[in-house]
């Protein structure tokens, strides 16, 4: 199952070794760990809770995942994203992309990870000493995900 | 499209707009003249209060027909699970 | 110590754990892991030997990730290499990049494992059905280097 | 620049380069109009053999002098420890 929404933590290198085992094809693997910082836009974060719409996450990720598949030349491609209440230093989010070389596996890692980022239907709330707020969505996530020309996704606003 | 009682749209709500509602569900006659997602939209926000504020023109809302986000000019048919909800902050 | 070479296999998990403890600004980290492909240039490999050049492996892997963190605004990097006999699907290298937002850890991850390939002391040869062989240079490994314009490095050929 | 005999140089040879030469490393006396990377790579060449066809012009050699890649031009000093090996295959 290449894509996983779950509240329980995740041990990078257990799901790593994981997606890379039964193709010594593989010479590279790409990851990227999204963690809960304690600061953000100068306030300190307390804790987080990630809000998801189920069944449309899961069909988001894995859209995400095949889009990633038929751009580049890759082996493999996971992605689990925690929701529920996290702490600061908590992982959120790993994105592991297994190719033959280097090159294809970082691309399809990033884009992955700027898409999930603009499409996949996760919200984070922070809790904060000045009491709770919805993160706002980046501008600079929108550019980033911009980069790689997909057709923009449907706006309705 | 599920097997729902016809004519009916699920409504889903989620994040700030949840909050802002006080209701993460609810599922409603297909009212009469809403045959798009726009149209959908502009129904919701005459309902006046928080649904007006939020659902303004302007306000960053994205709309997803069936688990697909969709354009203002996509179809609402009976049975649709219709979400509601700000742009995403995941990862 | 942000570079390491050693003979010993490395836990991902545990290594990027370690490389973000203490800092909880840090909210992104990029990794790669170079892996032994049982497959290279159409001969099977059974198994390779790393050799390296010691005291200046380890200069060599500073000195790059210096100059990561001198051109990006990240938190720490770390470069784990292994030398001696590996067998296909074996661990060869880690790097981590943190960083408090992704763009900057991708980057200099990338960045890092380029150089790496193209400037420090290490070398493989494999050991085939048909013999044993040292590994040629890719020309696309000093093509991926040169597309970060750092100073050519100097050739004595 | 280390605490070694004056005016010798130690020469380390890696990977291709140490199976080709027979040794993983040597001391020799700074030979005679060695002032350079360039200049110690054609006197090492002048012995033959494997010699002269790992280190023949045109092949790919690196040259590090005291841990550090040098260029050709680059100057070969008393107490240097001067390392032979093909471009790095790392990684």
């Amino acid at each position: 199952m290449p894509v996983r929404v779950q509240t329980e933590d995740f041990d990078v290198a257990r799901e790593l070794d994981a997606l890379r085992a039964g193709d010594r094809a593989v010479g590279a693997v790409a990851a990227f760990i999204g963690t809960v910082r304690d600061v953000n836009l100068d306030a300190r974060v307390a804790s987080m809770t990630l809000e998801h719409y189920p069944g449309m996450t899961e069909k988001a990720l894995a859209a995400i995942v095949d889009a990633a598949k038929s751009r580049w030349d890759i082996v493999d491609a996971l992605v689990i994203h925690r929701v529920g209440a996290l702490a600061p230093a908590d992982q959120i989010v790993l994105v592991g992309v297994t190719s033959a070389h280097r090159g294809e596996a970082f691309a399809a890692c990033e884009f992955i990870i700027d898409y999930l980022k603009t499409r996949a239907p996760l919200w984070k709330k922070e809790e904060t000493a000045e009491g709770a707020r919805w993160v706002d969505a980046r501008a600079t996530d929108d550019e980033a995900a911009a980069r790689w020309q997909l057709p923009q996704r449907e706006r309705t606003d | 499209m599920r097997d729902v009682e016809p004519n009916t749209l699920s409504l889903v709500y989620l994040a700030r707009l949840r909050e802002a509602f006080g209701a993460s569900s609810e599922r409603i006659a297909l009212p009469a003249g809403v045959t798009t997602v726009a149209a959908l939209r502009a129904f919701l926000a005459a309902r006046g209060g928080a649904w007006a504020a939020e659902l303004a023109p302007g306000r960053a809302v994205r709309i997803a027909v069936n688990h697909e986000i969709a354009a203002p000019d996509a179809p609402v048919r009976p049975g649709d699970e219709i979400a509601l909800f700000p742009p995403v902050t995941g990862g």
